[in-house]
């Protein structure tokens, strides 16, 4: 099954990510990091197809994919 | 299972001081893919310029030189000329580039030089706090044009790409821009291109990518990708603006 | 009497207008006052911090390399600061943000939920008033009436609304100390 | 700040900003500027101003076209400014060349940043040579203010445009990035034109009053011309040393040691200067505040009464020699030089002053 | 009888040290010529840049200012900004506009700064003596070039006109010859519209003057003018390449 | 000439094709240049023996982009050298200033002209200060010849590039247009490159054998880094003033003057030596060769033996100066200095001379 | 009768003035000047037109046309 | 002994040749020596001039600014010239183009009609060797065999039409002295 892993201590939550996701399903988390920013998460990985869209607007390689 | 995306070799581990948002995380990565898939990083030097990307030797996994203000095309044809064994990715910001700079990158652009630049045009000064860069659009703001650029004192923006494109030497220039899955790839193409002809030393390459600056903008990330969208888009047109390979064919009489 | 300050937080969390009024607040009581921001491309990154001294005699370098007191609004700047302090010093912090406890014993510490509190006035981003406030009152470096007079000239021209809120935030700070 | 500067009062202002308005209130026509910390408040603020005023303000392509802005503005009569930070005025020094030679006025402004190279954009004062010698070619000076607090950038600006229009040479400002950043209370005064420069110059180009073709120009092929023009300028060179030379003592009498410092450098040692005679340290301060022309004559005359000199700046040893220079070896003269944004400590000065003291007949202390 | 062509009152007396048969004279002359047509002789201020016209001061009768190589756009934006009154002709050979001077001309251009600018290009440095311009035509000889000008390492010569066409502030921008009767007065008209341009403050006006540099080409004023007209005018097509009047006319719907 | 160079032969040649022709066998991979007068010949030259020798050869848009092309090749390891007068060097201080903090060699001349400005092209010496005190913005050095004739031109070119690589530092000629301009016999001899010298820099970048990534840059944005670069760089300037300062006495035994004077106006003291000696008037000559690192130390020592020493330069007192700083006040130090191509002439130096002896304790021979 | 006045001591002998002149009637001196060079004359004045044409193309106003 | 010569004359009347040909002749002699043109901006107007050393010692500087020789080729350098030479000096002066007398009456006068001597050759453009001939016979300064050599050196590459003609101009100009 498809998905993603978020390095959350990379993530500044710009939510590129989250705008590029074709399945909708990236939002940012409540939880701060230790950097201050609200890392980006998924809250539905089932649906996630491995497009690596989120990977690839991520500026800050916070993103892998698997598939 | 596979990871179908991870950092390339290119890159190193630390995260960059970039601002959340800020397009030279993308760009960067561009290049260190590049870099990978043509297996250069040996022999590659990258050029941190000044500018936010002054500290690009953080990121990139292979030697880095850091040149003077706008001297990146020099500093360039410098490292080229003296040894073409070696591949230089020249980097510059719009301001960097396209006012300090003109004269190195309109010459080195004539003189066909070898290596590939990335124009990383974010419309403004990002380093030094968001003055006015060539590339500021009509009406927006800035720390130095705090009523929005007027054209009529401060001149239109330029367009770098179709500026040089009437030089002799120049064997690519394109346009992209860093603002969604699929203009990234598409700017990636670019810049293989450009990768290629340098490769084959056939002259001047540039590839332009559009990039946002949310800091200087004054804008949450997401704002500042419409922000882009919305404007910048319409006034840099994307797509190649010269490519004398494709000339050559078109050139080319069709074999009967 | 000298008292050298550092602010610091992330980006965005209006650290740089902290030490303003700081600075502005103290020159209406009358006293020394410098200001000093970190500048340029170390502010890459998100962090922030700025430099405030406030004296009764002239004042040399308005750096602060080992500040009396530090106002600290976010984690990363907590471990920077601490070790800074001149024994004996302040460290206040913002708890919203931090959950770590100062480890250092020989200096006074004073917690403040900032971003919570200023989430209670109703915008999380007077969270920094709330840490002014609570400074002045607690410390007396500056007096809270002047502080709240500042504002009305390092922030001239926003709306009423934010001022009330900024007032109102640092009020709250203040009122943390009985 | 968005509305008119309340002249009279005391405001808290930033140095860079202090610099603008000083700049504003003393008539300056036309400020040219390029992006670069830490100088850049200024020429936001002057972005602001300027056109606030109906004057000329342009965001340069580049240092140089600038400098050569300046050099067109002032030919036509225009009171003229450019700013910049260290690389920034490396570019400059063809364009202050020529400036000097064709005796046009300008006044600009250096907020130092580390050297050399790119360097960092921490507070130094390394670019002393470039500034007391000309970074440029040729036998030529500019007239170097050295300011050391808000207050004094503000006045000095005011000051700087009249003298370069007085002697029709260009005159700047060193100063550090803590100067240019910090903010700090000052008295804004209006300005007043010294009555004996005229608001227009005579020799200015484009008017149709002057009937005469007239020339502007730094080039003298022939020989003698040329060498003529640089005695000429010799000349008005030691008047402007005889005339301009500023500097600042502070308790002088009876020091064991004077230091010499200028700008944040002599803060600190100000502040030392207490902490030393709390300590039985018998110091004095010496502070120019002209580092062009350097009060070499009053130093000398120094060196006749005290036995010990010890310079503290923000640069390894620069302004050191010409206080060497100055006292002619009749005093030993030590020193104590931070750079690229090392800021001398209270401590490390008073350690030094102590060394000083304890010095061989001989020795000199020299901490970098 | 009637002296139907005689010295401009905006010309002096002496001789000109140009060498025999150099263009220098003919271009001085036709701006010294329009400050008469114009009467702009109190107003005016020439640039004698660094180049051989570098004594203009000693032929044109109005006032003159030296600027450093290169820098002539810079400084004629100071004075022109500084004093909008005054009427600057800002006069650049190739060496000083297309080579050091790149970066100011095209921000100049750009910007849309109102003076005149008069680019004398005889496709070599005339002062320093012969070497490459940016303008020397392939395989031409110069000393720094001295088996031609070889493209693939020296760059094509660069195309002036052209290039700063695309820019936003332009208002004027035209080439011609200083080669025959024919094409020294159609310089001359093109130069009148540019002086008109810029005393109607529509922007940025230039004027390309092909130009003979007999002396440093080695040749005799006649073979010099040869092979201007036999090489030159080929690479450099005569003719306005860019008027913003011309083109706003074309643009309006003809009144029914 | 069109043929190769006959090495070993006494030939004559022009002092700015003596200085090519010993950069092209010294190994200079790359020269970049800019036209200027009146060092053309130069540029000339290497326009065509680079490419004789396959190597680079550019015709640069400017003296900006040349300086940066050489940053370029030196960072991957190329011998690289670029060369202008006056004004054009002006515009180089940026350059050089990177340069000498990213700490990579280079070997450029400037063969001086007439300032400030535009000036003349006529021969000067009159950027001594930009040259000894770097035009450019920090604290650096630049190594800094200064020879006298055509030989020592080719010479010290061969050397220069030798010491730049050495010590990863810019070294430079300082020669005026006399020097560059004239023709006078020279024997060409081979270069051998010092042994301790690798033909490749180890920290050259590109290079696939080096196989971690390299970093050349004069950016160090911690002020602890950057100041420590400093201080390294400080050292080093200490062991180039220890090893390679060098310096010329000629007839100083019994002298009751030393004259001091480099390049063609140490030609013209010595003329002026041989008259004033006939007259009875007892004189030598210094002559620094190196004008930075500067023969403090050996003036020092003299200023122990001798009662007068007087500067002769192509400038208005620049070198006076270090004279000055070196001989601490020990003895009177006269100065005679012409500028922008005037050349000091036998006759007036030695009625200077004259005065420097007749001179009443105190008084100082200021000639300019 | 429309004539040309040459100032010969302002001729370099460039001779763009002959090849201009429609009329062919212009020459080089075999005299000198005192510059040294051979400066232009007219040895035909009768079929000058006075067009100009040879004033126009001189580099040193070295002609005067008058009609 | 210490020869300074000054030659001049318009550009293309090969004036720098002239002094390269002197000094180059002067060295394989084994004499010091010393060439320096005139050069850059002031060359433009179509003069030309330099100065060549030739002395039995080291030689101070190479420019001449009161020459004992002058070797003037057109008019206008006479009038430049005639007052620069050294009392007792030498003018040798080109009487194809300049028709006027020498008027200081402290100097030597050697008159050669240079340009009428060289078109006599077959070249107006080997009237500079005539003179240079003349010159060497006259004065002894370099030795005429050696200067014939010198153009081998300096005209190298040359057809040897064009040498011949140099080396008879040459020998033309010497053999106006008897
Ligand atoms: C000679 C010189 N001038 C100015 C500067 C200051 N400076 C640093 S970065 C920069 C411009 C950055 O803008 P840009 O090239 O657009 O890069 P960005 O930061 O936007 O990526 C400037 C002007 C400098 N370092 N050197
Ligand atoms: C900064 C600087 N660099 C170089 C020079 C030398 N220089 C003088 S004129 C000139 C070029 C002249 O060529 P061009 O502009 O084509 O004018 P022309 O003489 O051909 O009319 C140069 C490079 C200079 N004076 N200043
Ligand atoms: S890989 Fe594609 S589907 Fe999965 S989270 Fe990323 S963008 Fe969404
Ligand atoms: S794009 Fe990257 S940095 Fe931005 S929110 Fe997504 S994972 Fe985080
Ligand atoms: S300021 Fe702009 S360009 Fe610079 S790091 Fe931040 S977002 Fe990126
Ligand atoms: S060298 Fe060329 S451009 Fe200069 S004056 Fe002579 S002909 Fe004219
Ligand atoms: S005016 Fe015309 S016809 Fe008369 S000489 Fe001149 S060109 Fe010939
Ligand atoms: S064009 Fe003028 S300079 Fe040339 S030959 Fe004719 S008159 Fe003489
Ligand atoms: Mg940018
Ligand atoms: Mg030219």
């Amino acid at each position: 099954m498809p998905k993603i892993e978020v390095d959350t201590e990379r993530c500044k939550g710009c939510a590129y990510c989250i705008e590029a996701c074709p399945q909708q399903i990236l939002r940012l988390a409540e939880e701060f990091n230790s950097m201050g920013y609200h890392p980006v998460e998924c809250f539905d990985p089932e649906k996630c197809t491995g497009c690596t869209f989120c990977a690839i607007v991520c500026p800050d390689l916070a993103i892998e994919v698997y598939k | 299972m596979e990871r179908v995306f991870t950092k390339p070799v290119a890159m190193k581990e630390p995260r960059t001081l970039y601002c959340p948002g800020c397009g030279h995380g993308v760009a960067h990565r561009l290049v260190a893919e590049l870099i990978d898939e043509f297996g250069l990083r040996e022999r590659a030097i990258g050029i941190a310029p000044v500018g936010c990307s002054v500290f690009a030797d953080l990121y990139w996994n292979f030697d880095v030189i850091s040149t003077a203000h706008g001297r990146a095309p020099a500093a360039a044809t410098g490292m080229t000329r003296a040894n073409p064994d070696c591949f230089v990715v020249s980097y510059q910001g719009d301001g960097d580039l396209a006012a300090i700079g003109t004269a190195e990158i309109i010459h080195a652009a004539n003189r066909g030089e070898n290596f590939v630049t990335v124009f990383v045009n974010n419309a403004i000064y990002g380093m030094t706090g968001g003055q006015m860069a060539p590339t500021t659009l009509v009406g927006q703001k800035s720390t130095t044009c705090q009523l929005g650029r007027d054209p009529a004192i401060m001149g239109h923006p330029i367009r770098v790409c179709e500026l040089l494109q009437t030089l002799g030497g120049v064997a690519y220039i394109a346009r992209g821009a860093l603002e969604s899955p699929k203009t990234i790839m598409k700017t990636k193409s670019y810049l293989r291109k450009a990768f290629e002809y340098a490769l084959d030393r056939r002259g001047f390459t540039l590839v332009e990518m559009l990039s946002p600056c949310p800091t200087n903008w004054g804008m949450t990330p997401p704002q500042a990708m419409t922000w882009l969208r919305e404007n910048m888009l319409d006034y840099y047109p994307l797509g190649v603006v010269r490519d004398v390979g494709a000339e050559e064919k078109a050139q080319k009489p069709v074999a009967a | 009497m000298t008292q050298k300050i550092r602010c610091a937080g992330f980006g965005g969390q209006g650290i740089v207008l902290m030490g303003k009024l700081l600075a502005q607040a103290g020159m209406m009581d009358d006293k020394h006052t410098t200001f000093f921001p970190q500048y340029g491309a170390a502010m890459r990154g998100g962090t922030a911090n700025c430099s405030v001294i406030v004296s009764d005699d002239a004042i040399a370098s308005p750096m602060v390399e080992e500040p009396d007191v530090v106002l600290v609004m976010n984690g990363p700047s907590l471990d920077r600061f601490e070790p800074t302090v001149q024994p004996g010093g302040w460290i206040f912090y913002n708890t919203s943000l931090i959950d770590r406890e100062v480890e250092r014993k020989d200096v006074n510490v004073f917690k403040v939920a900032a971003n919570s509190i200023a989430e209670e006035v109703g915008n999380a981003r007077t969270a920094n008033m709330v840490m002014l406030g609570a400074f002045a009152k607690k410390l007396g470096t500056v007096n809270l009436e002047t502080l709240l007079g500042s504002l009305d000239v390092q922030m001239h021209g926003k709306s009423g609304k934010i001022m009330d809120m900024n007032r109102e935030a640092m009020k709250r700070g203040a009122a943390l100390i009985k | 700040m968005s509305e008119k500067i309340p002249i009279g009062e005391k405001v808290l202002m930033k140095g860079n900003e202090a610099i603008g308005e000083a700049a504003v209130q003393a008539c300056c026509d036309c400020y040219y500027g390029y992006p670069i910390t830490p100088q850049n408040e200024l020429t936001a603020y002057m972005s602001r101003r300027m056109i606030e005023e109906g004057r000329v303000f342009i965001q340069t392509e580049s240092e140089i076209a600038a400098i050569n802005m300046c050099y067109g503005s002032a030919a036509v009569g225009a009171r003229s400014m450019t700013s910049s930070s260290s690389p920034g005025i490396s570019l400059k020094q063809e364009g202050i060349s020529y400036m000097a030679s064709a005796q046009l006025p300008v006044f600009y402004v250096n907020v130092n940043r580390g050297g050399p190279g790119l360097g960092n954009i921490s507070p130094a004062q390394s670019d002393y040579y470039q500034t007391t010698r000309g970074g440029g070619h040729g036998d030529y000076r500019v007239i170097a203010f050295a300011p050391s607090d808000v207050q004094e950038l503000y006045d000095l600006t005011m000051l700087g445009f009249d003298l370069a229009d007085k002697y029709r040479n260009p005159a700047m400002i060193q100063a550090d990035g803590i100067l240019g950043q910090m903010m700090e209370p000052l008295v804004l005064h209006e300005y007043k034109r010294p009555p004996d420069l005229p608001s227009k110059q005579p020799w200015r180009l484009g008017d149709p009053s002057t009937t005469d073709p007239l020339l502007v120009t730094s080039l003298v092929l022939n020989v003698t011309g040329m060498e003529e023009r640089n005695l000429e300028l010799q000349k008005k060179y030691d008047t402007i040393t005889e005339n301009e030379t500023r500097f600042e003592e502070v308790g002088l009498d009876g020091a064991d040691v004077v230091m010499v410092a200028y700008g944040t450098a002599s803060r600190i040692a100000k502040s030392a200067m207490e902490v030393a005679r709390a300590k039985g340290i018998k110091v004095g301060l010496f502070r120019p505040i002209t580092i062009w022309p350097f009060p070499s004559a009053r130093l000398n005359g120094l060196a006749d009464r005290f036995d010990n000199f010890l310079v503290v700046e923000m640069s390894l040893g620069q302004m050191w020699e010409d206080v060497r220079l100055a006292v002619e070896g009749k005093a030993p003269v030590h020193v104590h030089g931070r750079t690229a944004g090392g800021i001398p400590q209270q401590a490390d000065i008073v350690a030094d002053l102590r060394k000083v003291l304890d010095a061989k007949p001989g020795e000199i202390v020299k901490n970098f």
